[in-house]
């Protein structure tokens, strides 16, 4: 059987995520492709959070379970409408729930006379209702919990070997599931760890950030991992992030900041610094749910028209926004190319689900070298002049201390050597015709949008950014209806391509908003009729079922 | 020894005739000079403001960067760029208002920087409102009835967060002013100096008032007193004794452990991060999966 | 003869304001209508400055000079390109440079001992190229220094009487300029005075705001004038700024702010939180060419897009772009009144041009009674809830402490309580909904853009915000070559109200910035087919004769 | 007295269980309470983060804005609404870290608020980073080898810039909050209050480690002594010396000119402006052709 839906629900603190990757990790070690994700509440302890484990179906989300594992009560009862028909639900059931009840806490309290051991019977009795073996299971948890004496380690096996045994005998050959598996290796990676290792070896050396959840795991990746070779600084606020970071850059060292919306707000001053110096800066900004603070905690596509807009006056910029691994591997790639090519900021649009989303992706690789510097030859330089004015709009760009040659940064309009002009006559018209060129430049670079089973499509759903994965189930789920459904996904949101789409078709927008702001963009550069929107701004990722209630009509899914 | 003229640039200065500012850039000028510190081993750093154009000034690297931003800026270039001598030079509005949360947390960080405020107690550019440094009850051309609110007191906030080097100079005072720059760029760490600094167009004194309140710090002044030094810091707005109110001794830097880890000098000149780091933190995430021995 | 251009030519400092402050009203005195607007740069003293009066014509701008006045040499060559033919030039001319020469250092130093009634002498001169009386030059001189001891006003009467006396012989029949008058009051008021009247006339009782040009005037209207009863703090950076203007608006005070790009960008965090707060906040943003620090004390109209779309996630809002006083007074009142309504930010934008301009008008009125309180009767509400959902999304708003009802405020998502929720399937979405109600609501009460002559016409010139003048000019001026030209011109820039544009007119639109911003959204909220863009980003105003350029193929004047 | 019962809300804790913010949340209670100050007597503002939850678990008028923005938004609710006690009560990141100029600028003008810092000494609700009080070492889930910067030092600050009242409190000490909250609010201007506030679930150290060192200050501590309040402050965050650090008696309060001219009590309730004002500033700005005498 395919295409199973795990969650493990809880409240925070209590080991959803402990149990998650125990079990996550297992699967792939049997050969079953997983894609995880996480929903939580702002807070550090309570409340309701599931882990989600999407077993041998695509990378992309599931609002509803086949099987849920609670480790309370509450949780049991607040997740229960979440159950597909047939849901096995186990654990410590809500009153008058059905299900198999285990009694997690009692157990662990009674048999191994603590509450620490719960999680790991809990991991034993989902792994035996996965019908993972007991060894894997165990192997796994020991490979997670190495930091632990072995003697703690033996009584978390035994803890796993009691949840096992206590929920076979409940298993029938209905309740127990057994899933596609194969035997080729799995990458078990999240956007962020992509964006961060793509980062570095892009050459990235220089990040300042302020914390704001979704985008605090790129820093910390960083932070973590000294031998990665980036000198990481907790700023005491995002403009002091944007602007160490611009500053080392303007200086040689390639940088990068993350942020969130809020954050992001606050560094748009930063961006339109970064235009007017002609510094290279890639800025991830990582979207939750607003306006202001908002839902820290959950996900939104509600920041494309404020990546786009952000910042006073006019300069070229480039905003990419992947939908995976892979894909955000190659955007960021290419944000650190243009950014040192063009000289101009990038920003890259991820958001919570991304962060917190582990997909399985075969052949994941990093390019083995950096992005070339943008760097000029400072022997090359006669007189130097830091906005010497060319045919492309490109100067070269030497590095602050990088030669004898005095590199001058302004903020002002400048003339080429960068001293404050006041000449309106020539110097400004030229400084802004040839920042404008950079941007007619980059915008012949930009890659067409990503075809999915267009051919001899009726129907074209359009996309940007995370949704990519549910979009395609619709479409393969549609296209196995018989629909003649396809898919066009954009990773660079800015500028976009030229496009010359078939008249015929209709076309469909989804996205994570609730005011379809790309779907206007689209309308904006292009001459395109929509034949409907798809929004979703409840705080939860775009999934395929929504997506077919939408286009069935249906629109419960979607606004509720 | 440099001479001076080699630090001259082509920018037409936008100064008012006769503006201290100009006492200010010759002081810097004869300090770098003095220093043997070439053009192209320093980087002036500013925001915006009257004082945030003495970079294009003065013959070195430049990042004349936002309003209020400079401190930031500077760290940011010093920790890509050790070799180079990073030196903030900005107004009183600037660092202390727009910027103060910078300068706070540059305290903190102690990065090997300098910074010099050009503290006229206005905001010059903006045409003469009040800056954090203006006398309670002065009147600006926003301040109409007379300023409402008490001063900032940065030195003394300086100090109490044991910042190694905190000087006050005078514009008017070439050679006092040429030998704390120079003392405040040696000096290994974060370095403030606060440079009086009449405006002649908005400020509300003649120069001759700034002249007379600025007066040496007497001699057996011992910088390593906090107390004392922060007593002295205090006396502004009222009077501004010049000179060095607290010193000590260099402590570590900011950056100096990643620069053990990856090595000195400029960022630019690191070799790149061999790919094996990269190969081998992806190949971590890979999961291979195991023979299955069934439920 | 009608339409004079006259520029007051010199170096910061040196006084062309005062000899173009006594001659404009001067002239006003004697029923001629004038315009004046500044073109400076960014520094205290020195470099090159003009007042320009433009003596009965439109209140437009205009680039060429019918009589240039010279404060100094270096001037005089500076604007020499500026000359009309037929341009009178007078004062300290450039070497070898035409005119009539007056030497008005030398005389001031040699007559009255000092530099100091140069400026007396210089307005003397160009009142008598003027046609202006003596008498009543003496008296407008008298009236504008009133501060001065008496010795000192006589000295500057004769100082003006002597460059009257120096100049008359030099005139002939063609040089001395005659104007068209009328005995009808005007007001010369500029756009920024007018939004600030008006402000405290609708009811604002609260500004904090940094100083930052060109917005900095608004503010020092207020702190100047203790009697308009507005509490003025100028904060220590413009995020202070914003939050406390929106926190006192909160607790019942009435408040706006003011600031440029830059100054925006740090405010749109505040911007976005007034959204999710639902707080009523006027923010006026004056612009200037861009990016970063740019020009200072010049003029664009770059953000639009920025003032659209600046602050993260989505919430209503609305853009107004006054064109001159008369407009910045409905603006203001509407911004106020919208705002108040609505409970959401309003922007206004105004820019450089508009702030340093002074238009004569007749007719001028502001309100007698302020914007209507957008504060419900405490005495009305049960258990008072501050985000209650209602049918048009507008719940009844209490201020902080108005009565013993708790009034609770929140940047997190929030119940109806305003309190932090995290509840997607209801209280979200509907938190959603009702934000966006409102800007539904709001988008029905947007006026119609202003038609000028467009019945019969073929060609139909859009604008927005400050050009108006310019456009209404060159409209009348294509009119008079048998053109069939008309306008239309958005004073509310944002939402757009629902077009519906002949199609076989040729549209033109015209802006103050280098990438078209308002033809995009015209394009993207509409269906229409642009002929052309006139664009202008050197930091100067847009005029008609620029336009006239354009639309008959000549680039020359634009993209110089 | 207002029983504490009185200040119950609906709204749902999202505290950790065993929180020392449950002991700051009681002592507030408990202070507004023995003060008489009713619910919608008082409005608490906070940023965001952890502490900055606790207006929603106090009945009381809520402004919980931005995270850093709380004083400027305080500032401006008590210019709107001087009737009402505004207290920000918020985290150490929040107006130490991103709001540090907010603070620093405060004491400048000194409004009649209380600000309660809840010094966890972390980034609580972002799980864990350091906090500008962190000690220098510690480890935390950004600084995995240390802080490496030194903490903030803003007590201190607070002194230096003469505000009037300046204490620490402990969170664990409830009868001492309490009154140490009481004296704060009843202060008249600005006062400042840091309440050291263990972490269980990121903190580096037991409660039992803060217990030790959050010791009361000596007795015959004199609060108008500036050096000697200074040298307490710095002891943090070595020691925590609990109890009023620094006291002067009140001095003029921010917006108190503006409220002698136009009228007292909220800016709601002032009648509107005369209309007669508007019009003379625009007849002002009319001009009348005078008869022409020609030239
Ligand atoms: C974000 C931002 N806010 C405001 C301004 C406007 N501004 C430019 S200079 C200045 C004040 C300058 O004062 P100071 O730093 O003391 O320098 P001075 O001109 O006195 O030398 C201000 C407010 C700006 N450029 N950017
Ligand atoms: C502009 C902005 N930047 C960052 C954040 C993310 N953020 C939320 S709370 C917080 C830190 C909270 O620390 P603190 O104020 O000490 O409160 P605690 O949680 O420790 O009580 C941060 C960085 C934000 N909400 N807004
Ligand atoms: S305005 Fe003041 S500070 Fe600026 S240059 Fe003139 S005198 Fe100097
Ligand atoms: S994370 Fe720390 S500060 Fe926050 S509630 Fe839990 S224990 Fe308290
Ligand atoms: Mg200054
Ligand atoms: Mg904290």
């Amino acid at each position: 059987m395919k295409d199973r839906s795990i969650f493990i629900v809880g409240s925070a603190g209590e080991g959803i995520q402990t149990v998650g990757d125990v079990v996550a990790r297992a699967l792939l070690r049997s050969g079953v492709s997983v894609f995880t994700s996480k929903e939580y509440e702002s807070r550090i302890r309570g409340g309701n959070s599931s882990y989600r484990i999407r077993a041998s179906g695509p990378n992309a989300p599931r609002h509803d379970a086949d099987v849920i594992l609670a480790l309370n009560s509450t949780a049991a009862a607040h997740y229960q409408d979440t159950a597909s028909s047939n849901c096995l639900v186990l654990g410590e059931l809500s009153p008058g729930g059905e299900g198999i009840r285990v009694p997690f806490q009692a157990l662990a309290k009674e048999q191994f006379s603590s509450l620490l051991y719960a999680n790991s019977i809990a991991a034993g009795c989902l792994g035996a209702v996965l019908g993972i073996s007991q060894e894997l299971l165990a192997d796994t948890l020991c490979e997670r919990f190495s930091r632990l004496t072995e003697e703690v380690l033996r009584l978390n096996v035994d803890a796993l070997a009691l949840g096992y045994k206590h929920v076979l005998p409940s298993l029938d050959a209905s309740s127990t599931i057994v899933l596609d598996s194969s035997s080729s290796a799995h990458s078990f990676i999240s956007v962020h760890d992509a964006i961060a290792l793509a980062a570095v070896a892009a050459g990235c050396r220089f990040m300042a950030a302020y914390p704001m959840s979704p985008a605090t795991g790129i820093m910390t990746t960083f932070a973590k991992d000294p031998e990665l070779g980036v000198f990481v600084e907790q700023a005491e606020d995002e403009i002091a992030a944007i602007n160490m970071s611009l500053a080392a850059s303007a200086a040689g060292a390639r940088a990068m900041t993350a942020t969130s919306g809020g954050g992001f707000a606050l560094m748009t001053e930063g961006i339109s610094l970064a235009g007017m110096t002609e510094t290279p800066l890639v800025v991830v900004v990582a979207q939750r749910p607003g306006p202001a603070t908002g839902l820290p905690t959950r996900t939104a596509q509600e920041d494309l028209n404020f990546a786009i807009h952000g910042g006073h006056g006019e300069f070229p910029r480039a905003v990419l926004a992947p939908s995976d691994p892979k894909d955000a591997i190659d955007a960021i790639y290419r944000a650190f190319d243009w950014a040192e090519r063009f000289q101009t900021p990038v920003l890259v649009l991820s958001d919570q689900f991304l962060a917190d989303s582990h997909f399985s992706v075969m052949d994941i690789s990093i390019p083995q070298t950096p992005v070339p510097s943008g760097l000029a030859d400072p022997s090359e330089s006669g007189a130097y002049q830091r906005y010497a004015l060319t045919e492309d709009g490109i100067s070269p760009r030497l590095a602050l201390g990088q030669s004898e040659h005095l590199v001058r940064i302004d903020s002002d309009e400048h003339t080429e050597e960068g001293h404050i002009t006041e000449d309106l006559e020539f110097v400004r018209p030229a400084m802004v015709e040839k920042r404008l060129e950079k941007m007619r430049r980059l915008k012949r670079e930009i890659p067409p949008p990503d075809d999915y089973r267009t051919d001899d499509a009726e129907t074209v759903l359009i996309s940007w950014g995370s949704s990519r994965g549910a979009v395609v189930e619709a479409v393969d789920r549609l296209r196995g209806m018989g629909q003649r459904v396809g898919s066009l996904h954009f990773t660079t949101v800015w500028p976009l391509p030229q496009l010359s789409l078939p008249a015929e078709v209709k076309y469909w927008t989804i996205e994570g908003n609730a005011t379809g702001q790309f779907a206007r963009l689209l309308q904006a550069e292009g001459d395109i009729q929509l034949v409907g929107k798809i929004e979703r701004y409840d705080g939860m990722p775009i999934d395929a079922a929504s997506i077919l209630a939408e286009l069935a009509g249906d629109h419960s899914e979607v606004d509720a | 020894m440099i001479p001076i003229e080699q630090y001259r640039t082509t920018a037409e200065n936008q100064w008012c005739p006769g503006c201290p500012n100009f006492g200010i850039q010759t002081a810097l000028k004869r300090a770098l000079g003095s220093l043997n510190l070439a053009p192209h081993q320093v980087c002036l750093v500013s925001g915006i403001g009257q004082a945030a154009k003495t970079p294009h000034y003065i013959a070195a690297h430049v990042f004349n960067g936002l309003h209020g931003r400079a401190i930031p800026a500077a760290i940011g270039i010093q920790i890509a760029n050790p070799d180079l001598k990073t030196i903030v030079t900005s107004g009183d509005g600037c660092i202390f208002g727009e910027g103060g949360n910078h300068l706070l947390h540059a305290f903190r960080r102690n990065p090997d920087i300098t910074v010099i405020v050009h503290d006229n107690q206005i905001y010059a550019l903006t045409k003469g409102q009040g800056s954090p440094t203006t006398r309670r009850g002065e009147k600006t051309r926003m301040q109409f009835d007379g300023v409402a609110i008490d001063p900032s007191q940065m030195l003394a906030t300086a100090i109490v967060h044991d910042c190694t080097f905190v000087a006050r100079g005078y514009a008017g005072d070439l050679e006092g002013l040429t030998e704390l720059l120079k003392r405040a760029i040696e000096h290994r760490g974060f370095s403030l100096i606060d440079v009086i600094q009449p405006c002649i167009t908005w400020g509300n004194h003649p120069v001759a008032w700034y002249k007379e309140r600025a007066t040496p710090i007497p001699t057996d002044h011992d910088p390593t007193h906090r107390d004392r030094a922060i007593a002295l810091a205090l006396e502004a707005p009222d009077s501004f004794p010049i000179g060095v109110l607290y010193e000590k001794p260099a402590r570590e830097v900011f950056g100096e452990t990643y620069r053990q880890k990856v090595g000195d000098g400029p960022i630019f000149k690191l070799p790149p991060l061999a790919p094996s780091i990269i190969q081998s933190r992806l190949k971590a995430m890979q999961i291979h999966p195991a023979p299955r021995v069934g439920a």
